[in-house]
């Protein structure tokens, strides 16, 4: 989780990542947010650390501190305070457009996820790529199987080099994502010579990881874009004027060298867009496609449309139960959970999407 | 750069020479100016005392120890022994103290090991032939396929004599090569060895603390007292009585026991004892017998064969596959080690260092080895340490320990005062029967004779004693029944006074009684 | 499958090396406990280095150096000192455990490089270590220097008493440990998975130590043991190819490790020493020192 | 090794006087502390700015502090898990495993009684957090005892088979908090339910009781290894375990019972660190970080040569050190790890001091060849 807090007049924000690893993929982008946002306001005192916590989450400590201002990434807990904001990227919209450009990249049907273990957030993102393949299969009239094989935790580079491998090799996969945090598998589909599509950073661009022969295309996640709206909230001596903070492909800011970023995008080796697509893995896309991701990313960018706005919710029957009262069960497989064009509730989206899409394969 | 030995032709110079050799350990001038010389052809014996030195002059001879002066001379050159292999090249061999022999191994493996000429891949079989023809020179079978374990010991010596000759050694150093063979085996030994120098011409250095053996098999003696040499002699001029004199260096102060009045009631009753080693060989058969107050059994034989065993089963440390322990008319066998010090069975084992006191423990904490489990030494729960540390002052004034305090740390007495020690402090456990192994191996003069005065009182208390020791003067001075035991089995129980040293003797070789009896 | 039995194979060698490295340690007599420190440190100085080089021979040869030092480094402390081995050896443990953390953080992720050329998938590091076990097996067991380094496991002063000087073959032994130790670190993060992150063992330096009790210190069945753990390894994140949905993917997880307990309780009880012989070398862990 | 006429060689010490065992402990941490400047150096960082992040915001800034005090008891607990068996002898190595198993075991109570779906107890409070103390001790007690026993009964190397557990106890955590365990978050985070407030340790001054128990125990150790009979066996038997079985010792009986006391410790290292620290009361997603920092209870307790007492200071000392280290990192923007360079620091300089500590240089002159002429004859007598 991370957070961020300004204390009295000379604001500082403090960034306090927990994962252990710098150099994995979230880690990074929070890494680079510290970065941006320093250079943007070079009047306020930023740091981004590991944070060493032994317990005070910070919604417990939101109380004896009421003049900071703080703030957690959303894992599915939505509970918030006056001066305690929780935010979310949307990235299942950066998501779907790489769908898209794997599910027409893909020529033996099969496309792989290696995964952490499901939650809320995984379950989501998931959704959002799910839903992009398909779309791409549909116009292409194809069938294509999207493969789940989960690692069971967030970092374990080995394991998931190994899952990526199997997926590869048993389940005849040629297009590979993950869920998780290490580049393993992006090595894997290097060795193996089939596409890869990124997860929560350009690391061709950042990291010099593999290249775009390898990464068909990635999605970028820039924490800055809801850190900067926390600052500007505090400097304007508001503290939580909302509850959360769950911005998307709409929402952006401009960096100190006027660049303006929307919060999440597609990104690949420093290009965005479907420019962003490898040229390499270009020409194997039918233009139809192309144009579609640059249609929808258009259309996202303006808001003008939403990928979980349109489609319906079908379930899976798998996915995760919810536990404590009320508890909430797994939808049994083929139940509309949501009609098409139906707006989903952003807090349900953050604390109750816990079910695969229709005809995904989770493998046990 | 000199010459090997055998290289050379008969000289007047020694074959081997030290000059001024002094080596101290911390704390002990082990070696103090010491000169020797070897003449060619001869059984030079190093007479001595335990400590006086021997061992470690002949590992400097050898070039295990290096000295801190002093020189060495091989027909007069001088030469530096940095490292066995040096001494190996110059055509030095040894025979250690302790057996050197790779038990895991082959016979052959251990005679070619370190060998110069094999070399490279092992080819024994092109070996073998070679070493055969020697064991036949010295008419000696021995199965050179058999692993080392499986070997009697008295077998192990003549294949680390074989090891060495198969290298050509023309000087072969023997530390105490009689202190692990019966009498039959010493027999033996002595005469191949006088065989070998003059068949063979090999000079031979004899280390030993055991005056028949310096009469009858050597041509010159050299005695070490305290590092130094104090004679130098020829064995045709000494007579026994000299050659103590000159080992102790006065007259022994020899304490004697109490004398001991009718043996009393039954303690301890055996019955078809058996039981395996470590690993899982039979190693005690059928053992019988039984034992009376003030009574005391001695178990003489040749160490491995089945008194570790024996010592252990009876002090509860091992358990029996069959057969039953009586002690005090009760069925202990299978009782725990502690069970056994409670109903007053007291144990001194062979291993002083190892097993019976811990090296980084103060005399008081060793003394609670003993006690720790005894009501009378805890009080609310604690251990009473004052108590203790009187008793531990007790056993050093009762037994003539020297040590500095109750609080010194064990390893830092000499081996005898740790057995007077120990002794000490079995026996303040007033036991009513105590297994005593070894309990004189390595102990100067004085010092044995303590331990067996100490023991004789325990019997004149009324103490039955298991006596095992491979010294067969000690159980022929101290036993009322002698028991000779061989492969696991007591040759038969003898009263003593039907135990003279042939008959025992021959018993310990694996002889049985019937034998015996015919020769 | 046979990708997966191949994948199997190399993880298989990663303990191979490691274990038959030591292997030869304790067939001389020395115990290393540290194992797992000396395949951190050669795992990631091969990383580090072959990334900074672009060079993959230059980074075998910082792995295999470092593990070699190490190795020294552990019979300095044994040998020369006759210290307590296994203190020595945990310290090499939380050493290269801590400094390897800090040190390869800056170069947490993959290498970067070009795979090293599989034989129709299988590493070459396996045909390596099988050729390493036959040699291994050869140089024990049929040459006399192999004699010696036995001799000196078992009874290092009857090994001094025939002119082996005790010190020397105990280094070189040492030596080739650490080496190998090096060389299954830097297979580990060279080939077997090219991404590094801290503590990337996780433990496989334990169970390469546990491989050489049970393979009762012969090379053959070491093959036989590391090949063995390596298909279940490999299995154990892919349950649902042998039985799909019995159990959770976490108690898979949990498997090859608690298979290795019953395994050395089993080697360990007498009834098993007296029907198998007691291979382990008597003089292991016991500094020796000189008469 | 040879020094022009001098023959330098190392000699085991004969005498070591007492004040030396603290001294070479203080050397050590003080050289790991040194040598920690080359990697400030090298990530050019003011040395004196890196060592004043270190130990103002260990031991003088009040959140640091605080955080200090709570690691400190988390050390303690986990260096005696280390240390009752060391004095037997044995290596447990097992302690994030024992942790774990605390931790889950800890968390079985409000789990039985349903405490965390209803957030209404069945029991009075008091009894449930007695419960959960007594239950995770028990659970890594068991954990250590199974150790303790493979060791005493068939000689199974501890340190191995502590390793194994681990791994396996690693992943009995993973099952049990996520995706559907039993003690998965109501929202399936990947962490375990929140203990209910009631549930939560008692804090004394802001402090868990379980720092109670961990000075307690230092006094209760240090008593039972100098006074009592069972200390006396166990070190006899960690001494000399022939000895100690002639001395009437049972070595399964000692094997197990250390472990056993060792790995309730740790249990409740990990009671202490999931159920009792202000704001966690629950186990959390990186549980596996504490699992690594049990470590330096390794250290800690070789460092203290054994002794419960001394490990009080020098567990203090690392606490801090470790958060301070990390601390400084973000502070100064140091690499990630320094805290973990500190720990392996600190093992190697344990060890160099470890044989400083055993040994001494010795000078001798080379042995000079000058001889005395050597009598040929003594005259008998
Ligand atoms: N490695 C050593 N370290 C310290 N002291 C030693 C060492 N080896 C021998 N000593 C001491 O040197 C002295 C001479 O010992 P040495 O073994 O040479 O005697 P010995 O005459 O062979 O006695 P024994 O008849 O008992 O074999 C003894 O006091 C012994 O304790
Ligand atoms: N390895 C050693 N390290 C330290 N001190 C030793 C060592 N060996 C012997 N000593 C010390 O040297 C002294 C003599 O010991 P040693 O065993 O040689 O006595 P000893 O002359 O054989 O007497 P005893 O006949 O009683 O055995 C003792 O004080 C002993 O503590
Ligand atoms: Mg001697
Ligand atoms: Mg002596």
């Amino acid at each position: 989780s991370s957070a961020s807090a300004a204390a009295a007049k000379n604001a500082t924000l403090a960034i306090l990542h927990f994962s252990v690893i710098k150099g994995t993929t979230w880690s990074g982008a929070h890494d680079r947010a510290g970065q941006r946002l320093h250079a943007k306001h070079p009047n306020v005192k930023i740091v981004v650390g590991n944070a060493e916590f032994m317990g005070l989450p910070l919604k417990d400590i939101a109380d004896k501190y009421p003049n900071a201002y703080l703030g957690s990434v959303v894992a599915s807990d939505i509970t918030t305070k006056r001066n305690f904001i929780r935010f979310f990227p949307r990235q299942y919209q950066a998501l779907y457009l790489e769908g898209l450009i794997a599910g027409a990249l893909t020529k033996t049907g099969n496309v792989g996820i290696v995964s952490a273990f499901p939650n809320i957030q995984v379950l989501r993102r998931t959704a959002g790529f799910y839903l992009g393949v398909q779309d791409a299969a549909k116009a292409l009239n194809k069938r294509v199987n999207v493969y789940v094989k989960y690692v069971g935790d967030w970092y374990k580079p080995t394991e998931e080099r190994d899952i990526a491998s199997t997926l590869v090799s048993q389940y005849k996969v040629d297009v590979l994502t993950q869920q998780t945090d290490s580049g393993s598998p992006l090595d894997v589909a290097q060795e193996k010579k089939i596409w890869f599509v990124g997860k929560d950073m350009d690391t061709v661009g950042f990291y010099g990881w593999s290249n775009t022969d390898t990464v068909a295309v990635s999605f970028d996640t820039r924490w800055e874009v809801l850190y900067d709206r926390m600052i500007q909230d505090w400097m304007a001596g508001k503290q939580n004027p909302r509850t959360f903070l769950y911005l998307g492909m709409k929402d952006t800011m401009t960096l100190a060298d006027g660049t303006v970023e929307p919060t999440v995008d597609i990104m690949n080796n420093k290009k965005i867009g479907v420019d962003a697509i490898s040229p390499k893995a270009l020409p194997l896309i039918p233009k139809s496609i192309v144009q579609l991701v640059g249609q929808r990313r258009e259309q996202m960018l303006k808001g003008d449309w939403d990928p979980f706005t349109e489609h319906e919710f079908v379930s899976n029957g798998t996915g995760l139960e919810l536990k404590g009262t009320p508890g909430t069960p797994i939808p049994s497989k083929g139940t509309v959970v949501k009609k098409a064009q139906q707006v989903p509730a952003d807090d349900w989206l953050l604390g109750k999407f816990n079910f695969d899409l229709d005809g995904m394969t989770i493998l046990k | 750069m000199p010459k090997p030995l055998h290289a050379d032709g008969p000289s007047a110079e020694p074959i081997l020479a030290a000059r001024a050799l002094t080596k101290r350990f911390p704390g002990v001038l082990a070696l103090d100016h010491v000169d020797v010389e070897v003449q060619e052809r001869e059984i030079h014996a190093i007479l001595g005392q335990n400590g006086a030195g021997k061992t470690t002059l002949m590992n400097i001879l050898f070039g295990l120890v290096q000295p801190d002066e002093g020189a060495l001379f091989l027909r007069g050159h001088q030469v530096e022994f940095r490292s066995p292999h040096d001494a190996l090249a110059h055509g030095i061999g040894m025979v250690h103290q302790t057996r050197r022999l790779v038990s895991a191994h082959t016979v052959l493996e251990n005679i070619v090991l370190g060998h110069p000429r094999v070399r490279g891949v092992l080819n024994l079989r092109r070996v073998a032939p070679e070493v055969e023809v020697l064991c036949n020179k010295y008419g000696f079978t021995v199965d050179l396929a058999a692993r080392v374990w499986q070997l009697p010991e008295g077998e192990r010596q003549w294949v680390e004599i074989l090891k060495a000759l198969y290298r050509g050694a023309q000087a072969l150093i023997l530390d105490e090569p009689t202190s692990t063979l019966t009498p039959p085996e010493v027999t033996t030994l002595l005469a191949g060895l006088q065989a070998l120098v003059r068949d063979q011409g090999v000079t031979i250095l004899l280390v030993t603390h055991k005056l028949p053996i310096v009469m009858a098999a050597s041509h010159r003696v050299t005695v070490l007292r305290s590092g130094k040499v104090v004679a130098r002699v020829r064995t045709a001029d000494a007579t026994e009585d000299m050659l103590v004199r000159h080992m102790i260096g006065r007259d022994i102060a020899v304490r004697t026991g109490k004398r001991s009045g009718e043996p009393g009631l039954p303690v301890l009753q055996v019955d078809r004892l058996s039981a395996v080693n470590d690993k899982g060989q039979l190693a005690l058969q059928d053992i019988s017998f039984s034992l009376r107050e003030g009574e005391i059994l001695g178990v003489a034989g040749v160490t491995g064969n089945g008194q570790d065993e024996l010592a252990q089963v009876l002090a509860g440390l091992r358990d029996a596959v069959s057969g039953t322990v009586r002690f005090d008319g009760r069925d202990v066998t299978g009782l725990s080690p502690l069970a056994h010090w409670r109903v007053g069975i007291g144990y001194v084992p062979a291993e002083r260092v190892e097993v019976a006191s811990i090296a980084a423990f103060s005399l008081v904490e060793n003394t609670a080895l003993n006690y720790h489990f005894d009501p009378a030494f805890a009080r609310r729960g604690l251990l009473d340490d004052a108590r203790l540390e009187q008793l531990t002052r007790n056993i050093l004034s009762g037994y003539d320990v020297k040590a500095p305090t109750a609080r010194t740390r064990a390893q830092h007495l000499s081996g005898g005062n740790l057995q007077k020690l120990i002794l000490g402090r079995v026996l303040s456990r007033k036991p009513r029967l105590l297994i005593a192994h070894l309990p004189t191996q390595g102990l100067d003069v004085e010092a044995a004779a303590f331990v067996r005065a100490a023991l004789l009182d325990a019997k004149a208390d009324g103490a039955a004693i298991v006596l095992i020791s491979e010294d067969l003067d000690e159980i022929l001075s101290l036993a009322d029944w002698v028991a000779p035991i061989y492969e696991g089995r007591f040759g038969a129980v003898l009263p003593r006074a039907e135990a003279d040293i042939e008959t025992v003797g021959a018993m310990m070789a694996g002889w049985s009684a019937k034998e015996v009896r015919v020769q | 499958m046979w990708e997966l039995l191949a994948r199997s194979l190399e993880a298989s060698t990663i303990f191979l090396f490691a274990a038959l490295g030591e292997l030869i340690n304790q067939r001389a007599g020395v115990l290393n406990v540290g194992l797992e420190g000396l395949m951190l440190f050669g795992g990631t100085t091969a990383f580090i280095t072959a990334q900074a080089t672009g060079s993959y021979p230059l980074g075998f040869v910082a792995g295999l150096a470092i593990g070699g030092l190490l190795g020294l480094a552990h019979g300095f402390f044994s040998i020369t000192l006759r210290g307590d081995q296994v203190v020595s050896g945990m310290g090499l443990w939380i050493l290269s455990f801590g400094l390897t953390t800090y040190l390869g953080n800056p170069h947490t992720g993959p290498l970067g490089l070009g795979r090293i050329a599989s034989f129709f998938g299988l590493s070459p590091f396996f045909v390596l270590g099988v050729a390493l076990v036959g040699i291994t097996w050869f140089l024990l067991f049929r040459t006399t220097q192999g004699l010696a380094i036995r001799s000196v496991g078992e009874n290092p002063a009857a090994a001094e008493g025939s002119g082996i000087s005790v010190t020397a073959v105990r280094y070189v032994c040492v030596l080739c440990g650490g080496v190998l130790a090096g060389l299954s670190g830097a297979a580990y993060t060279l080939s077997y998975n090219p991404v590094w992150n801290y503590n990337f063992l996780m433990g496989w330096g334990f169970v390469s130590l546990a491989l050489v009790f049970f393979s009762m210190w012969n090379p053959w069945i070491l093959l036989a043991g590391a090949s063995l753990f390596g298909i279940m390894w490999q299995l154990s994140l892919s349950p649902e190819l042998v039985l799909p949905g019995v159990l959770s993917r976490y108690v898979w997880r949990m498997v090859p490790f608690a298979i290795t307990i019953p395994i050395l309780s089993v080697i360990s009880t007498p009834w098993f020493r007296r029907r198998w012989g007691l291979a382990r070398p008597e003089a292991l862990g016991r500094p020796y020192e000189k008469s | 090794m040879r020094l022009g006429r001098y023959d330098v060689t190392l000699e085991p010490r004969t005498t070591r006087p007492a004040f030396y065992s603290s001294l070479t402990a203080a050397g050590a941490i003080l050289l790991a502390l040194a040598l920690a400047s080359v990697l400030f150096l090298s990530a050019q960082t003011p040395l004196l700015e890196a060592y004043r992040a270190i130990f103002s915001y260990a031991f003088f800034n009040p959140n640091g502090l605080l955080a200090t005090i709570h690691r400190s008891i988390y050390l303690l607990l986990c260096t005696y898990a280390f240390l009752v068996p060391l004095r037997a002898g044995l290596w447990n190595i097992g302690l994030p495993g024992q942790v774990y198993a605390g931790g889950v075991a800890a968390f079985a109570i409000p789990f039985v009684f349903r405490t965390q779906e209803a957030q209404t107890l069945s029991l009075p409070p008091v009894l449930l957090i007695l419960l959960m103390v007594a239950s995770a001790a028990a659970a890594g007690a068991v954990v250590g005892g199974f150790a303790g026993i493979l060791r005493a009964r068939f000689q199974v190397s501890e340190i191995l088979v502590t390793m194994m557990l681990n791994s396996i106890l690693f992943w009995l955590v993973a099952y049990m908090i996520k995706e559907g365990g039993p003690f998965m978050s109501p929202r399936g985070e990947g962490e375990s339910f929140a203990l209910p407030p009631a549930l939560h340790a008692p804090l004394l001054w802001g402090v868990p009781f379980t720092a109670v128990l961990a000075l307690g125990a230092a006094v209760f150790l240090d008593i039972l290894f100098a006074k009592t009979p069972l200390g006396y066996r166990i070190r006899a038997f960690g001494q000399s375990p022939a000895a100690a079985r002639y001395g009437g010792i049972i070595p399964l009986a000692l094997s197990l019972l250390v472990f056993l006391l060792g790995g309730g410790f740790a249990g409740l290292a990990g009671y202490h660190y999931f159920a009792a620290l202000p704001g966690v009361y629950k186990i959390s997603g990186n549980y596996g970080y504490y699992g690594d920092l049990s470590f330096y209870g390794i250290i800690s307790a070789l460092i203290a040569r054994g002794s419960s007492l001394g490990a009080v200071p020098i567990a203090v000392l690392f606490a801090g050190l470790s958060l301070g280290a990390r601390f400084a990192q973000g502070e100064l923007r140091l690499p990630f790890g320094v805290d973990y360079a500190l720990l392996g620091l600190l093992m190697m300089t344990f060890v160099a001091s470890h044989v400083l500590y055993q040994f001494r240089v010795a000078w001798r002159r080379v042995p000079s060849l000058a001889l005395r002429h050597a009598p040929t004859q003594l005259p008998p007598g």
